[in-house]
């Protein structure tokens, strides 16, 4: 089977007033249709540029990347994006904010104002599914960080798209409200089906979700290890206290350490 | 009736009373004329409009439709019905200053809008006087400022309009016998005043229309010397904010500078005499530098006067 | 009284203000009444002279906003392209400069020129003098959107025109709307100056013609009209503006809302 | 040629077609050089006239400098002392919204009365007319503060004042340099308009004296070189501002950079 | 010994144009000079509110808040706050950016002009022991996420604050990075010795870091459970393996796990 997410020997250098930053070098990795992929690696190591690469914010300085086997020259428009920082409009709503993709997107754009009240209903019942059922009517400034998180997760969710990009999508969660996430973006993902890209530093979350974690070195970033998690799907949020999950858990976080000292 | 659209070289006072006369007594009318009169910003933007065809027919300072002429040698504007025989240019002072006469206006400072049409006239005026002006010392100061300048004493004397002059210094609590308005052509200058102007190809288009304006113009005009009390209840029903009794001072002040001269007592009205029209075009040239100098009857044709007899007064 | 309350009569307290400080000048320093004349003059000459005075501020009232709305929604657009290329805004921008640059009087018989005079030059003119400041503001509003909000967009695959629309405009209305408090008192300069000009109408040409009569009190009863309708314009500004852009006024030093 | 070399090129080739475009218009239509002389024949009259008029234009220059400078810095002041206090802005923008929206024209009189003629009432004109939008930006750009930076600075305890200069001043940095293009193209007009009524010297002096005897390509030409003066201001505003915030033109969409 | 930080019964109502949210619901704590307190609790609980509420940058509705005696009213001049935003200036470059409370808090204030070198090299300093040597001419955009927040976190800190508030300060690290700076955190706080409140998800961190952990519970928030941490100091970063230590966050999660439900 083909990749779905081709990303092919991919460098990335930051031109700077300051000198360049060298973020990505060489880097590659394949998702396939379907897959949940989870990405992990110190901070300031590039994935958050890897996710603007992959969506087409950013484009490579060397390699290239491709979806569903055509390159990707400039933003792309299937995936779904939760930024590391929530990003809302301070000047919407937080309904008007979720309802955003929606005025954007086809074919929801040309329905939108047709189907609005639908569109209004699907979206409070995605806040509520988070936690958030009531705040609809409030503005962004009105909402605690982790608020504004899940807000900015729905924002991701609400076309439905193909491609999702998570970008440490529930690092601003307690612990509690972050697994029952997990477990509404397990679901979600088992009803549908799309392709997820995410990007953690909780590897308890990254074994808990993904098929596939992806790590990189520090600075500049490189893959440096692949690992496949076997537990089979559905998982119930019982697999998280298992030896064998504890077990990926460590293996993972001792190469990290290593990783960041070399 | 045919529309025509006539052009003051500015607001409506007293002087543009014989208009209003002949609009209100249905002069025009019996003509087959419509006539609207509008406001205008002075004769230099208003020239520019007639010749641009705006307006087919206004009334504007001959003085400046010569140096149109010359600027412009290829719009044949021309003036057809001679109103102020004499020009309202003039110098004005308060008794105060001690100036009686031009020559006195050596070491003083003289206050003068700088698009002012009697300050245009200035250099002639030096000439014929025999003033030696690199003593009087020039202030261009705009018409808002002028007469309260010199009101103030900040300058000695101003150039502008007679009837306007005077009566913005009546209004600034100067009595009449303080206030000495010294009239240019009462010192030499031979120039014209403002002159009904027509649009050359209006007028090759509709000769008719242009003499039926200038016969019934002149009905106004006759009126108005006539009656002045009652012609200036014309003017008084279209300026709801100006003062009646200003307004007809300056009329009759008009009237009696710049109207009924001498010369158009013997001679009518509306008509001039080219001779001195040719030697008023030789005194611009004191002030002005001419490309191609204009001849008297590039700037003033009779064609449209009716005879001499009806021009009487 | 409670800060709120000083804060709703605030207007007024400073408009009577003003007006006493004015009328203690002119009386204390005897200022001529032809410079410039006393409040209290120039109110007899309102009442006096209320008729003209109420038609002709209509006149000058639709003419302005006529112009304005046309200046508005050709300000917006024009922003937008401006915004929309690098090219069009380094050759644009100083053209306008250099056009704007240029007193507005000088334009005003080309114009009576082609329309003739009365309120087609006046609109015109108040278009002309008042567009520049909202393509500004609306221009630098488009490049300065950050990234960071920009990428949300594009991120869904939005084209420009959408980013523009749905982040630029929005988030640089308070600016929109400070750039339309300078438009419309430009636009009230423009139409007055186009009447002065070229008109049978309007505050303008009441104001010359009280003026060339030396009417001075008369001609501040014309200005004072010009400012109350610019500042009732901007009370209408004001209103829509607390509705549109509260989100923007959320400092506590914020001293919009 | 690529994008860079159109960028660099396009003010000249906007320029050129402008001229080309308004040149071909007198010719085609035949318009009357009485109303809108073509650019040759303005050239010409630039050409012939060129001493007096480069010793007015300088005069003309330095006075709005001088009077745009004093605007700059009363107008920054004002905006603090607006965007510090609620009632302030309440109470004084109506009012300074009302005076804009007088022509200034009307001002200059009373100006001229005070200070004589000459370069003063040119200066203080222009300073007038040119205050107004550097205010409302910066009192926008003070009052639209993000609370969330704002609360960095008050954490440390710091004035009010504090906050307003290091986050209030520099955050509305893109729309200040935007306000003062506006203001510099106002300065012009205020000078010139000043000059018309009372100077012996200047560029508005000049195209009164030419206007009046019809020469108005010689007043054309005051009109470009007035539009050229503003130009060259704003290319040291375009230079200064992309030192100072280029910071904000970080979108990919920004023209300003 | 009376306390330092004194938080007396106090709630807290945010007035909306959608109905006001009730954040805080008569909560005391009182915190000791020198105390290293931390607070944990649920997402949208009110501890960013609470932070906000010591500082003096909002005023409760009910209840007071004192700090070495005197009611707060009013932002305090002593703090040195790191918000759950990095909110760095985007005009300022990095350096400056953490240069900032020293051109505004006394007495670095009327000294900063003179003595600007050395307090550039402390800030460099500084910025090198959080992992961003070399950054400091850098603008904060052009830093990843986690790198804003120890940019953040060093302005809070540069200052020497006598009392530093930190809003999860860690929550965009890697759990590498995230256990370096616990320990730089731990040092400067046994050497200075300031007194803290840090607000955390980390079960671990606060575990770690604390004298004594405050929980919260969901909104409207309330005291539900004051820990104290029984190790000695100074703590070494083995001191997380130990049994006790993960008994406490066994203790803790179980308790989040129930006031969240309840
Ligand atoms: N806009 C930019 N300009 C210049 N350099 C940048 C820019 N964005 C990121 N960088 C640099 O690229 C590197 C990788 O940044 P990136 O945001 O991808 O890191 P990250 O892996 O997401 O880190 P974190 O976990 O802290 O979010 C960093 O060193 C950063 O300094
Ligand atoms: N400016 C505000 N206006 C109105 N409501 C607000 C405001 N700030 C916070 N709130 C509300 O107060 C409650 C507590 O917010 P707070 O930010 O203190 O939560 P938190 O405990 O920090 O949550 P998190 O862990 O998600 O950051 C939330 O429900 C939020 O909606
Ligand atoms: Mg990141
Ligand atoms: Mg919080």
């Amino acid at each position: 089977m083909t990749a779905f997410v081709d990303i092919d020997d991919v460098t990335l250098i930051y031109k700077g007033a300051n000198g360049g930053v060298h973020a990505l070098d060489r880097f590659s990795v394949s998702i396939r249709k379907g897959e949940f992929a989870a990405v992990v690696g110190p901070s300031g190591c590039g994935k958050s540029s890897l996710m603007k690469l992959v969506t087409g914010l950013l484009p490579p300085d060397f390699g290239k990347i491709a979806i569903e086997g055509t390159t990707v020259h400039g933003p792309v428009k299937m995936a779904g994006m939760a930024f590391q920082n929530p990003n809302l409009l301070p000047w919407r709503k937080v309904i008007d904010n979720v309802l955003l993709p929606l005025e954007i997107v086809q074919p929801h754009r040309s329905r939108f104002r047709k189907e609005k009240e639908r569109y209004r209903a699907e979206a409070e019942a995605l806040l509520a599914t988070v936690g958030l059922a009531g705040f609809g009517d409030r503005f962004p400034w009105e909402l605690s960080g982790g608020m504004q998180q899940r807000v900015s997760l729905c924002r991701a969710l609400i076309h439905q798209p193909a491609l999702l990009m998570l970008d440490e999508p529930f690092a601003a969660l307690d612990a509690f409200t972050r697994e029952e996430l997990w477990c509404v973006l397990r679901d979600l993902w088992q009803k549908i089906g799309f392709t997820v890209i995410l990007v953690t530093h909780d590897l308890r979350e990254a074994t808990f979700l993904a098929d596939k974690i992806h790590m990189m070195s520090a600075r500049p970033g490189r893959l440096v290890l692949t690992k496949e998690v076997p537990f089979p799907r559905p998982r119930p949020i019982e697999v998280c206290f298992e030896p064998a999950f504890t077990d990926i858990v460590h293996e993972l976080r001792a190469k990290i350490g290593e990783v960041r000292k070399g | 009736d045919t529309d025509v659209k006539f052009a003051l070289d500015w607001k409506f006072e007293g002087p543009s009373a014989p208009y209003f006369v002949a609009i209100d007594k249905g002069y025009y009318k019996a003509e087959g004329l419509n006539v609207t009169v509008d406001t205008g910003p002075g004769s230099v933007a208003g020239i520019a409009r007639v010749a641009a065809g705006t307006y087919p027919l206004g009334f504007f300072d001959i003085n400046s439709l010569v140096k149109f002429r010359d600027q412009n040698p290829d719009k044949a504007v021309k003036a057809i019905m001679m109103v102020y025989d004499k020009p309202p240019f003039a110098i004005a002072t308060t008794t105060k200053t001690g100036i009686a006469k031009p020559k006195d206006l050596e070491g003083k400072v003289l206050g003068a809008p700088a698009a002012d049409g009697a300050f245009a006239q200035w250099k002639a005026f030096v000439k014929e006087n025999a003033i030696d002006d690199s003593k009087v010392k020039i202030e261009n100061i705009g018409f808002p400022v002028r007469e309260p300048m010199l009101a103030d004493g900040k300058v000695d004397a101003i150039t502008g309009f007679s009837f306007s002059m005077y009566f913005n210094l009546l209004q600034r609590n100067l009595k009449p016998e303080d206030i000495k308005v010294m009239l240019m052509s009462d010192y030499g200058l031979v120039l014209y005043g403002n002159a009904i102007m027509v649009n050359p190809d209006f007028a090759k288009a509709n000769p008719k229309v242009v003499e039926g304006f200038v016969r019934a113009t002149l009905k106004g005009v006759q009126d108005t010397i006539k009656d002045p009390e009652s012609a200036i209840k014309s003017v008084m029903k279209r300026n709801e904010t100006a003062d009646e009794k200003t307004e007809l001072a300056r009329l009759k002040m008009a009237l009696r500078d710049n109207f009924v001269t001498p010369w158009v007592k013997e001679n009518g009205l509306g008509g001039v005499d080219m001779t001195r029209l040719a030697k008023s075009i030789d005194q611009i040239g004191i002030t002005y530098d001419f490309k191609v100098k204009p001849k008297a009857e590039d700037v003033f044709t009779s064609e449209f006067l009716p005879p001499a007899a009806d021009r009487k007064l | 009284m409670n800060t709120h309350t000083i804060e709703r009569l605030s207007p007024w307290l400073f408009t009577i203000a003003m007006f006493l400080i004015w009328e203690v000048i002119c009386r204390g320093f005897r200022v001529d009444p032809f410079i410039l004349p006393a409040p209290s003059q120039i109110f007899v000459a309102m009442a006096q002279y209320w008729w003209p005075l109420a038609k002709n501020s209509f006149v000058t009232l639709w003419t302005t906003l006529a112009g304005f709305a046309l200046a508005v929604v050709f300000g917006i657009v024009l922003g937008i392209v401006v915004g929309w290329s690098r090219t069009i805004y380094r050759g644009l921008y100083p053209v306008m400069i250099g056009f704007n640059s240029v007193p507005k009087v000088a334009v005003v018989p080309i114009l009576v020129i082609w329309f003739g005079i009365g309120e087609i030059p006046a609109i015109l003119t108040a278009f002309l003098i008042s567009f520049f400041p909202i393509v500004v503001n609306v221009a630098t509003g488009l490049s300065t959107i950050e990234p960071e909000l920009e990428d949300v967009l594009r991120a869904l695959g939005a084209k420009k025109l959408d980013i523009m629309l749905k982040i630029g405009i929005p988030r640089t209305q308070p600016y929109l709307f400070g750039s339309l408090k300078v438009a419309i008192t430009l636009a009230f300069v423009g139409t007055v100056v186009s009447e002065t000009i070229a008109a049978n109408a309007g505050l303008g040409f009441l104001m010359v013609q009280a003026g060339s009569n030396f009417q001075m009190p008369l001609v501040f009863a014309g200005l004072l009209l010009l400012a109350a309708e610019g500042i009732i314009m901007y009370a209408i500004f004001a209103y829509v503006e607390s509705y549109f852009v509260g989100w923007a006024f959320r400092s506590s030093m914020s001293a919009g809302g």
